[in-house]
């Protein structure tokens, strides 16, 4: 789960972590009376979770109030990345003498967080990693005894000489981990780490994603989701006990395991089609899944096709089949469907689907590709 | 042979709720030897012939267990894990789901000073095919024989195995690694293992998109590896920075991609595959099949 | 510093240890309102931090308000062992179906905190360990890992086969744990934890004390501190950077080091002499220190001579000396004075004192017979 | 020979406030091989003749420091003693007062896996004569000789070895291990080391109330040391549940008075002095002085 700058600010301060005091507002009339309170000049910055929002002129300095309503005017409604822009933070403009990069993240290869700082602030740190690798520190995290001072310390003053500056910046790394450690973040991201012409150290922008596997201990946070269009899909898919991603092709797929699902999606563009989705009903034959799955599917108008994927494992197939039954007497669809189905009691299965008028295929990749044919039909009739 | 289990290892049961309690049966049919489970308020008891023990430590004390498989809901399972390395079990299978990231690594960090495995979590375990499963493969699926598996997968390892069988290549070992980011066992900790074993000729390895496991497993190959070793990778049609079911599968950065990690493993000399039937027809290459 | 019952029950209940709601007061128609409020019977209980209060006659049930009226009123001003009973905690009377004991503590041979718990609480656990041994468990706790919830369960399923029971003893444990390690403690103990005849498990005695090195991170700890009288001449000396504690015999000691103090004391009473008092006035040779120092020994009625013992080390005694000098033109005191000082610039010290009148010896033997032949001859005139 | 330290040992110093900065003088002129001091912020600089440095890895690094030496306030000790043990010194000497109890026990943890001793905290440091002293000893009082001290305190300490120089018996290593509940190397790590050594002919061991680490003493001496050793312990007169100026100084328990601690000693046949003077007699009787 992405928190957005504002959001992830607050929890930054709530650790200690010095940042602007920044009003995230709705509108442009509330962009005016807090810039008002802030003091200007401020800085309105879109709250959308992508990258390179000043290039697509979501950030603007505003010298005055009225100035700063108009920018905000300008930004709220704009459209980055596909993203509406509906929130902007109204920051008190800062004066900036250097900008450093700070992040912690998980580093799978070595199983640890491990914490990255740059005197090349302020840019996109991927592309640093890319070209430069050389100016970026890492430094690894012990998880169970966290980021301890004297190793922020040696990487702190590698980036600052000045005793003052070093130690603030310490002070952050660790109060970064001790966040990151808190919320159970597999991201958490200061760029730019600003010194300013007065020699304090600020957060300048703000970046945190939390474990969605973690989000049980933090139902605080969880109030923080602020869902896009498509990740409301998502969501809703998820507590339906499905994981669902939407693409933009046209075989709609259902499919039990994550693996498999991808291996069905990568057989039917292999295969010359395009998969609609991403779509894991998991391990379990509850019809209601199955109900659900069906309705994602059918609600994608982009959807030709449907491609259902089961291998009967632990799972077995008459039970799945059953659960298919039961999902497609609900669910209409004028949509033509393949059902592949093979793994235990596999036999029984494509009887009872049989029995229903569905002649289920053993083979995957006949599967798929009879449903790209499908829907090539449809899509020509 | 075969590695990390055969049907001499002396396997606990973590968790005998609604799951545990029907793989544990399964486990048992398929010829596992369940030697004790584990579920607080359940000790005294008797479940499918074995004793059910308070703790992990009662269960290792009383029957030395030397495997555990935990089914424990994902809140408990990082105390169940420390519960049963620190009662002395070698090997851990964690089929749970959801344990958070940052508590799997602080879990490796104890596990490796204890000297204990973890596969998983989020795994499904892992079979010596006609000696042992730990975990909720289905066993019908395996034959015993001379491939390898190994996988960040579920469903999709029972659909290349199903290929195999169906085309006469039996399995010494396969494993389901688990679809976290952060796992215990990873592709070079298995295939030193299978390199080692006398009963596996060639071995298969099931990538996905997220990390860089592949890449690694690609190094480790042309550097330690003189088995045959055959690869596949899913999710070439994921976009970036979508979660794919799996924590673990999600593509971050460039290598993370399913074209970076083909690329890879195939300039370490590593075959790879472009759908399930086609490993089945590198393998039968490499085997003679 | 030892906290009382009331206070120690706070901490715990802030940690989520279930204990009974009650009610600390200073009056007995305090008490009694405090018993309207909490319902009775409740049980009165004397706040002092010493051991044997129900014994002394320090704990009393009471059926009514105003019976617990009464019985605040017979235990407030109470003396138990030497302390004066200033407050009283009303506490609800509860139904106990069995009595255990859980403890976490140092264990300074292992150099890491270890918990021990005993199905025989609710009695003396050093009277236990002494008789029993085998009726304490013990659980060691890594200081960086703290008592995790599987070691704790494998505790209390020894104390109860009830799965109910023993999960909420084990999380007790765990929340013991989180409570030490989050204070500092060196002692933090549940005596008795009750098990009640509901079957609900319940702390109904607690005991807490904290590490005096940690306090500097406990500020708000730092309030909690109800010192005896004793204790409070003893703080003082503290703020003063002195380490004192008063004895009840007759020849007041200065010392520099707490081992040399400790060795004074020792002579003194080899000697056949009785110390009044270890003091320690550590390695500075401020005179504002030994101004206290002076203080403490002359307000002290019982002491006849002062033997002050100085081993001048890094600090040097010419140091030293011009600090005595100093403090004894401040204090002006009839008292017999011996002091004896060696070490670095011995001879440059000894001349500072002798030019002030005093002759300094180098040998303490011979110094502290001094001082006791000259308390002997002061009890005698 | 001595233990722990020499004239060759490269001792750094952690925290140049007045008392670090004094106390490096102070070693310096003793003859200790100072090599490095760390302070944040004072990179870059240097202190009479040493180079001093941002952090202990810095110091380590350019210097190969083995030891060092902690001056570094309460609050900031536990971090600057992880630094230096994580830079790679293999000793370190904390002379700091009040790190709290559970802190020092998880550093000490910690350092047992990196394989570093720790000298204190709360320690007035250790000294070889004529070779090399680490912390705060006044250097004056020491000789070069036969007798190994190992003492929980510090100026007791000196007024034991003033004494003992006195008589004519020098010291080979004299340690002050520290006024704590829980400290690094305790008398049974340094009777090793002092067994071991070809200088040391006899030790005295200066305990006082508090622990049983002179019950542990008793038991190791008997078992596993040949060379005499002469007991000395204070607080004899101190009452129970005091801390008598050291945090470890307090009765608490049967085995923490002087009394219970000068019968074991006794029993496992150590002489234990009621003195001083005591302690030079017993030597004296040993030794042959």
């Amino acid at each position: 789960m992405k928190l957005e700058e504002f959001q992830a600010k607050k929890l930054f301060r709530e650790q200690g972590i010095p940042t602007p005091a920044g009003i995230m507002v709705t509108s442009a009339i509330e962009a005016e009376s807090a810039a008002q309170e802030t003091g200007c000049p401020v800085v309105i910055k879109a709250q959308v979770q992508a990258g390179g929002r000043g290039k697509a002129g979501g950030v603007k300095l505003a010298e005055t109030p009225a100035e700063a309503r108009r920018a905000a005017d300008a930004i709220l409604g704009m459209t980055i990345k596909d993203l509406v822009v509906q929130r902007v933070l109204v920051d008190p403009a800062v004066s900036i003498a250097g900008e450093y990069y700070i992040g912690i993240t998980i580093d799978r290869r070595k199983k640890i967080p491990v914490m990255m700082a740059s005197a090349s602030g302020g840019v996109d740190i991927e592309k640093v990693a890319a070209d430069s690798p050389e100016k970026i520190i890492f430094q690894d995290i012990n998880p169970e005894r966290g980021l301890r001072s004297f190793e922020a310390k040696q990487v702190a003053f590698l980036l600052f000489d000045d005793k003052k500056k070093a130690l603030a910046t310490a002070s952050i790394m660790v109060k970064l981990w001790e966040c990151f450690r808190k919320v159970d973040a597999s991201l958490a991201e200061i760029n730019p780490l600003a010194e300013l012409s007065d020699g304090s150290i600020l957060a300048l922008d703000a970046k945190i994603v939390l474990d969605e596997n973690a989000m049980y201990k933090h139902l605080e946070l969880e109030e923080l989701r602020l869902p896009t269009p498509s990740e409301e899909k998502e969501l809703e898919a998820t507590r339906h006990g499905l994981s669902y991603v939407q693409l933009d092709g046209e075989i709609g797929c259902m499919v039990n395991g994550a693996g498999l699902a991808m291996a069905t999606m990568d057989i039917i563009k292999h295969l010359g089609g395009t998969p609609a989705n991403f779509l894991d009903i998991g391990g379990s034959s509850s019809p209601e899944k199955v109900v659900h799955a069906m309705e994602l599917l059918v609600s994608d108008e982009n959807v030709k096709a449907i491609f259902i994927n089961v291998f009967g494992g632990i799972t077995r197939c008459d039970d799945v089949a059953n659960g298919l039954v039961k999902a497609l007497e609900q669910i209409k669809t004028d949509l033509p469907l393949v059902v592949r189905l093979t793994g235990t009691n596999e036999e029984e299965g494509r009887k009872i689907l049989s029995d229903f008028g569905i002649r289920a295929t053993g083979d995957m990749t006949g599967g798929a590709l009879k449903a790209i044919n499908l829907a090539a039909k449809g899509g020509g009739s | 042979m075969s590695i990390l289990i055969n049907k001499h290892t002396r396997v606990m049961v973590q968790g005998l709720g609604r799951d545990g309690s029907f793989h544990a049966k399964e486990m048992i049919a398929y010829g596992t030897s369940i030697v004790a489970g584990v579920h607080p308020g359940k000790g005294g008891t008797h479940l499918e012939g074995f004793p059910v023990f308070n703790t992990a430590q009662e269960a290792v004390d009383e029957t030395d267990a030397e495997c555990s498989v935990i089914f424990v809901p994902a809140p408990f399972a990082e105390d169940a894990i420390l519960a049963a390395a620190n009662a002395g079990t070698n090997l851990v299978v964690a089929v749970t789901e959801g344990i958070p990231v940052l508590d799997v690594s602080g879990v490796l960090m104890e596990l490796n000073e204890l000297g204990t495995r973890l596969v998983g979590p989020n795994s499904p375990g892992l079979i010596s095919p006609g000696e042992s499963k730990v975990g909720i493969m289905p066993g019908g699926i395996f034959k015993r024989g001379p491939v390898g598996v190994i996988s960040r997968s579920g469903t999709l390892t029972y659909e290349v195995v199903n290929q195999l069988t169906a085309a006469g290549f039996g399995q010494s070992t396969a494993i389901g690694m688990g679809g976290d980011p952060i796992i215990g066992m990873k592709y070079n900790d298995y295939l030193e293992l299978l390199e080692n074993d006398g009963d596996t000729e060639a071995v298969v390895i099931v990538g996905e998109i997220g990390g860089s496991d592949e890449q690694d497993a690609a190094a480790f190959v042309k550097e330690h590896i003189t088995k045959p070793v055959v690869g596949y990778i899913v999710g070439r049609s994921a976009p970036p920075g979508k979660r794919m079911g799996h924590a673990g599968a999600i593509v971050e950065g460039a290598s993370g991609t399913a074209a970076a990690k083909v690329e890879v493993l195939r300039d370490h000399g590593i075959p790879v595959a472009d759908t399930v039937e086609h490993i089945v027809k590198l393998i039968s290459e490499k085997l003679g099949g």
